[in-house]
Order: structure tokens, then C-alpha cells, then sequence
């Protein structure tokens, strides 16, 4: 089955390989020449290039290699990274958990801080909080909830599981000495990681 | 590949086309000159390839061609060279003319051989010349899609210290050991009666204090001495900045006058 | 001896097809994946397309399919006019090639003219030189060396592969000027030595 290519057939096979548009067997005959079986030629390569990962069709009369259809994740590979959320990003998540629905200025008048655009977006490309409709005051604000996802991603069955304040106290989060030491050193932490990342 | 390596046409001693704008340099005309001696390299005559040199410029000369300078010192070298060469061997100098003559020769084979090898690269099997790749390749895709990574802790952390940033803030001043004016006043001023001759000031402290408590008795000490001064009822002495300050019970005013 | 390609193998050949650029094993593997034979699947596919109308190379540890050399008359289009480089050019090149890494003066030192400025930039232009780095002596010189994309224009799995290279450096005509005549002193009194004995 296997048999040496013959020159014919080697230049078609070059020709429909460096070519930028599928090529007629017009097309073809001005590379490759009167002379030889091109028909013949192109059904041999097809055959010979079935089942591989490029194979040779025809469409419309021109014919051109392409990649195998089943082959197409190669072609566009996704790859997941892992990434940890900004501080901002944290905060903001927290604040909409704790208090939702609540619109970005309610968000922001919590934190005491102005919340950049590019946070809600990490969230939601995050699949942790939605939008959920307008609060209907002037202005008509955009308002936020978390999702199932969100639920789901932090273990928590429902809204109700979150610590409330009392237990949040009593885990020592709610001390702003040792939460503001902790803040730095995290901080300072996240920074090395960054340098020697 | 001659088309892309054209070499350069080898002159004929006897032919004088001189055009010095052809050539690279006296480097690259001494190589020509050299290959018309058709042998190799290595054995090329340099004293010969130094007359051939002359001989050239000194047709261009003729001909009232400009030449550039560098041209005219190569050649002044080889005149050099050449007299020296024919020097006997005895009155040679330093460097001997044979190792200048070798050196040139030297760098004749390297530039040589260079110049081959750059026209046996351009004549490599090239892509886009040769071999041809894909004119308009698909391309490959990676699509970096971020996993955000967050701990329940992290958020309730975080949540925490939102909720202690913007908590209104209560200060409270720590109370801490420290002895009163007041009480440095009656301490000292009892003490100072019972002190007849200078003391030094340390003395009049409550002896086993703890650091911040002795610093405050000292502080206070000091103070209530300067106060029990103003009313006259005790004398400080320091010899200069720094040096320890003494205290004693006031000598009364007339016996001070006395003493005066 | 034809046998169904598997899909690893398939995978690898539809990456290869579809590159913009050569690829590295570890290019491959992002988009193929760490399980497979990676070395065994280039080493079959090399054997596959050997003889054909398009080969698969490897240069400079990168692979890329290509047409096959004898095929450039079919494919060589009139309107493609590579431009010629200089003989500076061409020489500079050479010089760099086989004994980088080389400073300018280097160069100049062989050529016996100075380096003119278009020269290097040509040939960086062309993305077959860069500079790399500067070598410690005075004036900390920048030194420049070949490129990948030089190995895969020219054909060359390595430098190693660079016409003549073997030959040169055997007749020391990659040595300095200074180091050869140290070398031809050296040979000559050791021969003068033998003579007298």
C-alpha cells in the first residue's frame, strides 16, 4: 500500500500546502504543469491523508488541508491558571455576601473605600456574584447578589451558614489590632511571593 | 548561488579596469590580487602580492583616480614590508618581516575563508526561497483562563477587617504606673529635711522600681525639686550638662548671708 | 508498515500544521498535553514525511513542517524577490554564525573594514542576529549571536550543522590572527628543535 510518492504527486501535495486558498485543479495545474494525473494524484493524497490529524478535502470544486475536526481542542488549548483574589476583590465578595442585594455605591460606603470596575468584573468572571436587577431610588443603581456558584465554591449551603458578627468576634476577626498586624503581614507576604514569582 | 554571491571579477595585472568603488577595502583587494596567483592560500607569495599591490595602485594613480586613504597606507605598509623583506636576514627589525608578512597572510585565510562560508550558507536550502511553510497558517491558540482561588476563611478575614476598618473608633489611653507631681513633692521635700550635705538626686527615688516606673519617679522627682527650689526650700547643684544633679536642704537666708 | 496514526500522534501533527511559528517539545506540549510519547511521535512523523511533498524538520530544537527542497521550482512565485543581502552583509553574518559570540570589532578585525551601521541592523531586521550581551574587557563591547529563526531560514538543525564548521575549526581559521601565529611559533620551534636534534 505504502509506495514512494511520485514527483507529480509530491508537488501537488507542496503546492496544497504552502497555498493560502484552496486551490481548483485549475489553480493547481499552473504549479504542477500539464502533464500528469491530477485527479488521480489528489484522490491518492486524500486517501493517503484520511484518519491522520490534516487531512485533504474538497469543497466547492477547490481543495485544501485542514486539521481534523475532532482534533480542534488542540488548535485552541484553554488552560486554567490559578489565581488569588485581590484583597479589594475579597473584600468586595465578602461585603456583597454579608449585605446582599446591594448596589456598588452601597458596596463602596461599606468599605470605606471607592471599589475600581475591574473588581465587580473579577467577581462575576468568577461566576461568584450576578447582577440582579436595579434598585428602584434615583439613579436606578445596579444591584448585586452571589450565586449558586459562589455558594457552592466556599462550602456553604446557604447564606445563613456565613459566621454572624458574634462568631466573627469571637474568632478574633472583628480585632482591628491583630487584624490590621495580620493585614500586613499578608500584605508583605503576598509581595515577596510576587517578587519571587 | 552566484546571483546572491557575485565574486568580485579577479583583476589581470596587465588589465588596469581600475574601479577601487568594488572593492571592500585594501583587505578585500589584496584577497582578489592574492587569488590571481592561483594557488592556495597558504602559499601565496606575499612579496609578490606586495609588488601586484603597488603595481595597482600605482596604476590608479596614474590614472588621477582619488584614493582613499586607507588604500595609501596599506600601501605604504607594503612598501615597508617589502624593503624589509629584502633586507639581509641580520639587519632585520623587530618585528621580523616574516611574521608581519605571516600575519597578513593570516588574515587573508581567515577573510577568505568567511567569505566562502557566507556564500555556502547563502546557498542553503532557504525558507521562502527554497522551502516554503504554510502562507497563512491557523495559527495555535492558548487561551489562558484564570481560576480564581479564595478560601471561605479569606473572605470572613477580609470581611472582618472591613467591618474593623470602618467601625467608629474608641481610644483609650492605657493607664500606666507613674508617680504623681504630688506625690514626688512630699516625697522629696520630706527626704531633702533629713539630707544636710549634697545628695545626689537619685537617692530620694523609692529604691526596686520597674523601668517605666522608675523613669516617671525620676521625671517627677526632678520637677518637684525644681518647684520645692522656687519656694526655697531646697538647693540643686550640677556640675556641667549631663552630670548628676545634687539636692540639699535650703540653707537659710540669714545664715547665707552670713556665709556672704 | 502503514498503520493508523493514534491520536497523540494525530494531535502532534495537526499542532505542527496549524503553527504561525516552529515548535518547541515544550510548545507541543502545552497544546498536546503531557501524556504520549512526544520525542517517539516526532521521530515517526519525520519518518512519515520523509520522501514526500512536505517534510518535517527540526531546527535549533524547534519543528516545523516545510516543502521539500527540489519542489522550489513549482513553488517559487515571480513575484517573490528575497532581497539580496550585501556582501557585508553575507560576510558579517558568516562571521557571526560560526564564531559567535563576536563583538564588532571582532567582525572588523576579519573583515578589514569597519562595520557599517546598516549592516548589523539588516541582519537583525531579519531576526537572524541579536545582540547578546556585553563581554567584560574595557568598553564592555555588546557581542552578538544567531538566532533560531537563523537555524530554521537557513536550514540548520544547529549550529553545528553550519557548512564547513568542522573543517575551519580544524585548520584554525576560526582562531584569531594572534592565537595562530602563537600556534605556527610554537610548531615551528618545536620543528626547528627536531631538525637541530
Amino acid at each position: 500500500m505504502t509506495q514512494e510518492p511520485d514527483d507529480f504527486l509530491r508537488a501537488v501535495e507542496a503546492a496544497l500546502f504552502v497555498t493560502e486558498e484552496p486551490l481548483t485543479l485549475a489553480d493547481l495545474r499552473l504549479h504542477v504543469g500539464e502533464g500528469g494525473d491530477l485527479p488521480g494524484a489528489l484522490a491518492t493524497l486524500e486517501q493517503h491523508y484520511a484518519g491522520r490529524g490534516v487531512n485533504l478535502v474538497e469543497r466547492g470544486g477547490r481543495w485544501h488541508f485542514q486539521t481534523a475536526a475532532d482534533l480542534a481542542h488542540i488548535l485552541r488549548r484553554e488552560r486554567e491558571e490559578n489565581r488569588k483574589l485581590s484583597r479589594a476583590a475579597m473584600e468586595t465578595l465578602a461585603i456583597i455576601a454579608y449585605h446582599e442585594p446591594v448596589s456598588r455605591a452601597e458596596i463602596e460606603a461599606i468599605r470605606g473605600v471607592q471599589v475600581a470596575k475591574g473588581t465587580l468584573d473579577v467577581l462575576m468572571e468568577a461566576g461568584w456574584v450576578r447582577p440582579a436587577g436595579r434598585r428602584e431610588v434615583p439613579g436606578r443603581p445596579l444591584i448585586y447578589v452571589t450565586t449558586v456558584e459562589f455558594l457552592s465554591h466556599f462550602g456553604l449551603s446557604s447564606r445563613r451558614d456565613l459566621p454572624g458578627m458574634d462568631d466573627l468576634r469571637a474568632a478574633g476577626l472583628l480585632d482591628p489590632v491583630d487584624l490590621a498586624l495580620e493585614g500586613l503581614n499578608a500584605q508583605s507576604a503576598v509581595e515577596n511571593d510576587e517578587e519571587e514569582a | 548561488m552566484d546571483d546572491l554571491f557575485t565574486p568580485v571579477a579577479a583583476p589581470r595585472p596587465d588589465m588596469l579596469t581600475v574601479s577601487f568603488e568594488s572593492w571592500e577595502g585594501p583587505l578585500d583587494l589584496l584577497l582578489a590580487l592574492a587569488r590571481t596567483q592561483k594557488v592556495d592560500l597558504r602559499e601565496i607569495s606575499i612579496l609578490a602580492l606586495t609588488e601586484q599591490y603597488l603595481a595597482y595602485i600605482d596604476g590608479a594613480r596614474q590614472l588621477k583616480l582619488e584614493l582613499a586613504a586607507d588604500y595609501l597606507v596599506m600601501a605604504a605598509w607594503l612598501a615597508y614590508l617589502k624593503s624589509a623583506l629584502l633586507l639581509p636576514k641580520e639587519a632585520q627589525p623587530e618585528p621580523s618581516p616574516e611574521e608581519l608578512a605571516l600575519r597578513l597572510q593570516l588574515r587573508l585565510q581567515r577573510l577568505h575563508a568567511m567569505r566562502e562560508a557566507g556564500a555556502r550558507l547563502m546557498a542553503r536550502d532557504r525558507i521562502g526561497r527554497d522551502v516554503f511553510v504554510r502562507a497563512k497558517p491557523e495559527g495555535l491558540r492558548l487561551v489562558r483562563r484564570a481560576k480564581w482561588d479564595a478560601s471561605l476563611f479569606d473572605m470572613l478575614q477580609a470581611y472582618g477587617q472591613v467591618k474593623a476598618r470602618t467601625q467608629p473608633v474608641i481610644h483609650r489611653v492605657a493607664v500606666r504606673p507613674v508617680m504623681t507631681l504630688d506625690e514626688a513633692i512630699q516625697r522629696v521635700g520630706a527626704l531633702v529635711g533629713a539630707a544636710l550635705d549634697w545628695t545626689r538626686i537619685e537617692s530620694f527615688l523609692p529604691s526596686g522600681l520597674d523601668a517605666p516606673m522608675a523613669k516617671s519617679a525620676m521625671a517627677s522627682s526632678f520637677v518637684a525639686a525644681l518647684e520645692l527650689a522656687r519656694q526655697g526650700r531646697l538647693d540643686i547643684r550640677q556640675e556641667g550638662i549631663f552630670e548628676p544633679i545634687f539636692l540639699r536642704a535650703a540653707t537659710p537666708a540669714e545664715e547665707r548671708e552670713r556665709l556672704l
